[in-house]
């Protein structure tokens, strides 16, 4: 039985990699502009739906077929771009307003967002086989395990690094940092926060697509799951600690190597075992992992 | 930067409250219609589930997104209690569910409302979602996701046959009479000390300690409170729908009272109310009419954010302030 | 200087002790204080001094890492804010937080409403309450806000919030009232006003009361006791002549 | 083409109720000629609808010369048809293929004259919003639209809210696919349905099973942790172990709904080497399951056994695995060697249209719609005038008609329609470049029906 082990540990850091990759969106958007982002489901859904056509296309033009991830980046950003749409006509004018309307405004764009995914795409579930059937599996410990999934795992990994260096080490970086702990102060230093919030919110956006177009070739896309991917990030986040990037990581982790070998030994749990550690989280230290108390 | 608070004097004095209540009486012998019996039934079911909810946002200033689980433990008491204790008199069924959703948001209660905020919101989330996975796994008691099946109760000993005739004339007004005892609670609860209390606690939660209150306690009782409501609420709807399902306990339905009390006016105590009958006969027109319905509810909830922050009844008390000049009224 | 049992009866609030860090910063360390029952007692200070953090102490708002305290008698060293307010201590704050959506009437009437011991009364409508009511107007009339009592607290004028903000502990009837710069952002021809509304009152009741102020002329003419605070300690301590001639406090708080 | 077995013994349609022993079926390899018996009583009886049924029924059946009784004059208005299915949400796959197959059978039937010279005039209405405000559009539909008869519902969730109401709204309620057993346990005047439910084809999986595999040892199961999923697994295990009680279940996984990742699930199948692995996933999901399980090599080490195979048919295309077993649910759009007229027209008009053959739910629909059709015909035949809702109901109980999904003959009693299950093993066609069921088999209906208002697994208990 645990010559299986290094094949659950693998499958945990991938669930671990696509929940950090789903939920660095949502605790970015939170983290500078104060927003829990309900929306950011739907960009996840995007991110999935645009990678499918793309990648349908890309493989008609008969291009070198080694070609085709480029068409998950594409993705991402065009979810990015659509995120664009939103962020300085609807969000810019309440983020002075009390929480509850930020919130309301948000689950209005998921309802919009989840109706137009079915007016272009369809009802029917959507797939991007090629980048998942190209590279093949290996066998560790006597089960198969696809090259793919090393590659999703390696994706969040380089996300989490490029995430931390830019916000610890860039310039833009700690501007970004310094409009979030104080807008009004950094404001009175010339920066011009506007175009800031709608700089990360667009990037908020892109992550969120990312990790949908990432997870399609694995998986498939249907309608009706924006609402299932909001928990999981809402869950990441709150175990992490609210917009603390390396509490996401390292909540991740946690969580997808939890879920792994609780499907195996319990398979009652998998219905509630997210949750459950997220109340473990809020009742020990309601911050997270790595968050500040307000 | 908030709008003006509303001075809890009505403008003309009970009179609306009356009207509306005849009116909402006559529907049944003028209409005779069982269907808008029904519709009108479940608007003031969710009036109530709304207003319990609102008992803590907008007076209490706790955005709870787990309230469905509250409703859900009322209508899961109702059906669980007739299909397994074969209790078949409403007055029964009702007592027992309101206690126990009393119960359950008197313990989730008792650990939320030490945290403030977007804590206190995810962490109701939480809970209310555990409540579903439980009713979904627990499945050969609760019947999973085929839920259970709720007959008609007797009512005051009377028992009916018809279910159509049931909705339309006794249960109707069984609702009606219910729905005005918890309107008329709920006001003098608003209107008295403990209410006074509360609303302090929305604007400046920290400094009510220093009082001689203790905010978490009263957030405490709050929170009880506004599952006494919810369990009524989820008591009328099971009969009325005649089956219960988890969708009632999953966090979409936890939506319905914050859409209600936003579109409706969380800060006036007639807002959930008027809210609730706005979204059952919007909701109920559009779904029948098109398959992209969640299109229309997304852009109806971005324009009242965006346009009407103060919601319907907000907005019509505020044109009155603002004509009336002198006092501050409110509907 | 140990104080001995009778000192802590005869005393409305001794501390003993008392620290506060903040990492290595020692905002309040090792403050032995006593106050007399009906004293009217400044504290001064730079910036910085602890003065806030020791009255966020008193109440409270803050834990205290190390030391005691005792009032009337009693040690509240482990006791919640509501719990000691509830047995007369009042608190106004630096930053005036008032419940903002709230009329002025039903700002001072919460204050009312709690000191009676009816906030817990569901079926009563709190307009008929006509003790309450009475007590509330009171209050306005001793304070002057009884004009802008239909005005909700965020429509005041900066003045008037701070007058607001220190009428609702006083609402309290407390023993012990603690206010945290009462005058600070009023302009300064309207700051004397302020603070001589503020004392009547005060001495009315025969409330002690402890006050932290930066304008000297103020404190001097208005106090029985000045206490001056340098880096979390007590550098002087007594009448305000004397203090006002310590050679420490000249040279650390003057700056002369 | 495969092979295809004819069936020794005639059981279908015979009224009485003769106990037919599943050890004797198992034995004597093949039972029933079920699909043969089909195929010639349903190529006499109805052959393309509208014209040719009234030549046909016209034809006296008994020696009694039967002398039919005046014809009234059938009303002009139009027959208002409701159909209900998830058009939004997760259940949505199915949406779009059931929209097709009714607007395809609507606008056929209109074509010949509609029933009886009536039109018939279909909308859509969306079951993937909140289940009170199902019930409460459904009670629209019957109270204020006044529709004649509303076809729909894949949640058996809704199912079951709404079969009390369509007696207390009086209007004919055809459920063509939520197949939880449960909707059928209590006797509901207006409520029918047409296709197989948990109760039966998990019992036509395992006996399949037993044929295929007879010394199948370790199973393992993943499922979708509902009420469906739960149902599915416990009939087809329970059934197995009445056979071969030292059949061992080596690894179980409970998916939540709309779970998209599975390689855990599928990692740890495969560590417990299982000989057959049990789903019945269907769905986005299914797809997402398979699509995983390929990348895994799973089929080569493991076979899969699946009741709602098709679903991933079209989205999987060539990819699909050979040699896989599993049931489209109930019907199958392709007999192999046995087409009669209603399977023939309906599959070429399909094709003609959408280019794609119809998947499982397409045939549901077809099933219902014929039921439907069938039964005013045959009212109005035996009365003369157009029949009322009453009487429409009254007929269906009992009816036995044919669709192009096969044969149904819905049982008085609790008004399921004992529509015999089709389970076959999967292999790619080159023609629609996917795979298909073929080596077919059509288990008899009373080998897997549990009687009426009885649980299975009791059922089970008592073979």
């Amino acid at each position: 039985m645990f010559e299986a082990y290094p094949a659950y540990i693998l499958n945990g850091l991938l669930y671990a990699s696509l929940l950090f990759l789903l939920s660095s969106g949502l605790n970015v958007v939170l983290g500078v502009l104060k927003i829990l982002n309900l929306a950011h489901g739907s960009f996840y859904v995007l991110g999935a739906y645009l990678t499918t056509s793309f990648v349908a296309l890309f493989v008609a033009t008969g291009l070198p077929i080694y070609l085709v991830y480029t068409q998950i980046l594409v993705a991402a950003a065009v979810a990015g771009i659509i995120g664009f749409l939103f962020e300085p006509t609807l969000l810019r004018p309440i983020y002075k307003r009390e929480e509850s309307y930020q919130l309301l405004l948000t689950f209005g764009i998921l309802l919009v967002l989840s109706d137009v995914t079915k007016i272009v795409w369809g009802l029917g579930a959507k797939v991007a086989p090629e980048p998942f059937k190209l590279l093949g599996s290996f066998t560790i410990g006597g089960i198969p395990f696809p090259y793919y999934n090393l590659l999703v795992i390696a994706v969040g990994f380089v996300v989490f690094l490029m995430l931390w260096f830019f916000f610890a080490k860039t310039r833009t970086g700690k501007i970004i940092r310094a409009t979030a702990t104080n807008r009004e102060v950094t404001t009175s230093l010339g920066v011009n926060v506007p175009r800031i919030f709608t700089l990360v919110f667009v990037f908020g956006c892109f992550l969120g697509g990312l990790a949908g177009a990432l997870a399609v070739p694995m998986q498939s896309i249907f309608p009706g799951l924006a609402m299932e991917m909001l928990i999981l990030s809402f869950v990441i986040v709150v175990i992490g600690g609210m917009g603390s990037l390396e509490g996401a990581f390292i909540g991740s982790i946690i969580v997808g190597i939890a879920r792994s070998f609780g499907i195996v030994y319990f398979p009652e749990i998998e219905l509630a075992i997210l949750f459950i550690i997220m109340i473990i989280v809020l009742l020990v230290r309601p911050q997270g992992l790595f968050g500040r108390r307000e | 930067m908030f709008p003006k608070s509303f001075h809890i004097k009505p403008i003309l004095g009970l009179l609306p409250y009356i009207i509306g209540i005849v009116a909402l009486g006559l529907i049944p012998p003028l209409t005779g219609s069982t269907y808008l019996a029904y519709l009108v039934g479940l608007a003031i079911v969710l009036a109530i589930f709304a207003m319990g909810f609102n008992l803590l946002f907008g007076y209490t200033g706790l955005l709870s997104f787990g309230h469905a689980a509250y409703f859900g433990a009322g209508c899961y008491a109702f059906a669980m209690l007739m299909k397994y204790y074969h209790i078949q008199s409403f007055e029964l069924l009702f007592l027992g569910s309101v206690i126990i959703a009393t119960l359950t948001a008197a313990v989730i209660g008792y650990v939320c409302v030490r945290y403030i905020k977007i804590y206190f919101s995810l962490l109701t989330l939480a809970f209310g979602q555990v409540e579903y996975a439980l009713v979904v796994k627990l499945y050969n008691i609760t019947g999973g996701t085929d839920g259970i099946r709720v007959m008609m109760p007797t009512l005051l000993g009377f028992t009916f046959k018809d279910k159509g005739f049931f909705v339309t004339w006794p249960f109707y007004y069984y609702i009606l009479a219910i729905f005005t005892i918890c309107v008329i609670v709920l006001w003098i609860i608003l209107n008295s000390h403990f209410g006074k209390i509360l609303q302090a606690i929305r604007d400046n939660d920290v400094r009510v300690n220093f009082l001689g209150v203790s905010e978490r306690r009263y957030k405490w009782y709050a929170f009880i409170l506004s599952g006494v409501f919810c369990g009524v609420a989820g008591a009328l709807f099971a009969p009325l729908n005649g089956h219960i399902g988890p969708e009632h306990v999953y966090w979409g339905f936890s939506a319905t009272p914050l859409f209600i009390a936003l579109i409706g006016g969380h800060r006036v105590f007639l807002g959930p109310i008027i809210g609730s009958f706005i979204y059952v006969l919007v909701r109920h027109y559009v779904t029948a009419f098109t398959i992209y319905w969640e299109l229309f509810f997304g852009a109806i909830v971005i324009l009242f954010t965006l346009l009407f922050p103060y919601g319907v009844c907000g907005g019509i008390s505020l044109w009155l302030a603002r004509r009336m000049k002198s006092a501050k009224t409110s509907l | 200087m140990a104080s001995s049992k009778d000192e802590i009866s005869k005393n409305i609030l001794v501390t003993r002790n008392l620290k506060k860090y903040f990492g290595e910063v020692h905002a309040v360390d090792g403050v032995n204080l006593s106050i007399l029952e009906g004293e009217v007692a400044f504290i001064i200070g730079p910036n910085g001094a602890g003065k806030t953090t020791f009255l966020n102490l008193l109440c409270k708002w803050l834990e205290p890492d190390e030391g005691k305290i005792f009032f009337m008698g009693k040690d509240v060293t482990k006791m919640p804010p509501y719990k000691l307010t509830k047995m007369g201590i009042g608190r106004s704050f630096q930053l005036v937080n008032l419940y903002d959506t709230l009329t002025v009437f039903d700002n001072i009437r919460v204050a009312v409403i709690s000191r009676l011991g009816r906030s817990g009364k569901i079926f009563s409508l709190v307009d008929r309450d006509k003790e309450v009511a009475k007590e509330t107007e009171e209050i306005l009339k001793t304070f002057g806000l009884s004009d802008k009592k239909d005005l909700l607290a965020s429509e005041l004028p900066h003045g008037d919030r701070k007058l607001l903000d220190v009428a609702i502990p006083f609402a309290l009837k407390p023993k012990l009232l603690l206010l945290d710069e009462p005058t600070s952002g009023v302009s300064t021809e309207e700051k004397d006003p302020v603070m001589k509304t503020i004392v009547s009152a005060v001495k009315a009741a025969g409330t002690t009361a402890l006050i932290i102020e930066h304008d000297m002329s103020i404190v001097f003419s208005y106090s029985d006791r000045v206490i001056a605070m340098h880096e979390g300690k007590i550098l002087a301590d007594g009448k305000p002549k004397e203090v006002q001639e310590n050679k420490l406090v000249k040279t650390l708080i003057m700056g002369e | 083409m495969g092979t295809y077995k004819h069936w020794r013994e005639v059981k279908f349609l015979s009224e009485e109720k003769k106990e037919v022993s599943r050890r004797k079926f198992l034995a004597t390899s093949i039972g029933t000629l079920v699909v043969g018996a089909v195929a010639g009583y349903a190529g006499g009886y109805a052959t393309a609808p509208g014209k040719v049924v009234e030549k046909v029924v016209e034809k006296p059946v008994e020696k009694v010369v039967y002398k039919p009784p005046p014809k009234r004059p059938v009303p002009k208005e139009p027959i208002k048809l409701a159909y209900r299915d998830h058009l939004s949400g997760a259940l949505a796959v199915r949406g779009e293929w059931t929209k097709r197959a009714m607007e395809l059978l609507v606008e056929e039937t209109n074509k010949e004259g509609g029933i009886l010279g009536r039109e018939i005039s279909l909308t859509f209405h969306d079951e993937a919003i909140p289940v009170e405000e199902c019930v409460a559009d459904f009670r629209r539909l019957g109270l204020e639209a006044k529709v004649d008869v509303i076809i729909g519902t894949t949640s058996s969730g809704v199912a079951l809210a709404q079969a009390p109401v369509a007696d207390e709204i009086k209007t004919i309620y055809i459920i063509p696919h939520a197949a939880s057993y449960k909707v059928v346990m209590e006797p509901h005047k207006y409520v029918f349905r047409t296709n197989g439910h948990t109760g039966a084809v998990p019992i036509a999986m395992a006996l399949y099973v037993l044929k295929k595999m007879p010394d199948v040892k370790r199973v393992a199961h993943i499922d979708m942790d509902y009420a469906w999923g739960r149902d599915n697994w416990n009939v087809f295990i329970a059934t197995l172990k009445k056979y071969k009680p030292d059949v061992e279940v080596v690894a179980e996984v409970w998916e939540k709904v709309g779970e998209v990742d599975h390689s855990t699930a599928i990692t740890k199948v495969l560590a417990a080497k299982p000989d057959i692995v049990f789903n019945s996933h269907w769905g986005g999901q299914l797809v997402s399951l398979v699509r995983q399980a390929i990348e895994y090599k799973f089929f080569e080490y493991t076979t899969f056994v699946c009741t709602v195979i098709e679903e991933a048919f079209p989205e999987i295309g060539p990819d699909f695995p050979e040699g896989q077993l599993g049931a489209p649910w109930t019907f199958y759009w392709e007999y192999p060697g046995y087409r009669w007229n209603l399977n023939r027209w309906f599959v070429k008009k399909f094709i003609e249209k959408y280019g794609v053959p119809p998947n499982y739910p397409c045939m549901q629909c077809a099933a219902a719609f014929f039921a439907y059709k069938t039964a005013v015909e045959k009212a109005y035949e035996v009365l003369g005038e157009y029949p009322t809702k009453e009487q429409i109901a009254e007929t269906l109980a009992g009816l036995a008609y044919a669709h192009p999904g096969g044969m149904n003959r819905i049982r008085r009693e609790d008004h399921q329609a004992l529509a015999p299950p089709t389970v076959g093993v999967t292999k790619i066609d080159p023609k629609w470049n996917m795979a298909v069921l073929h080596d077919f088999e059509v288990i008899s209906a009373e080998l897997v029906y549990p009687p009426p208002f009885t649980e299975p697994l009791e059922w089970i208990k008592t073979w």
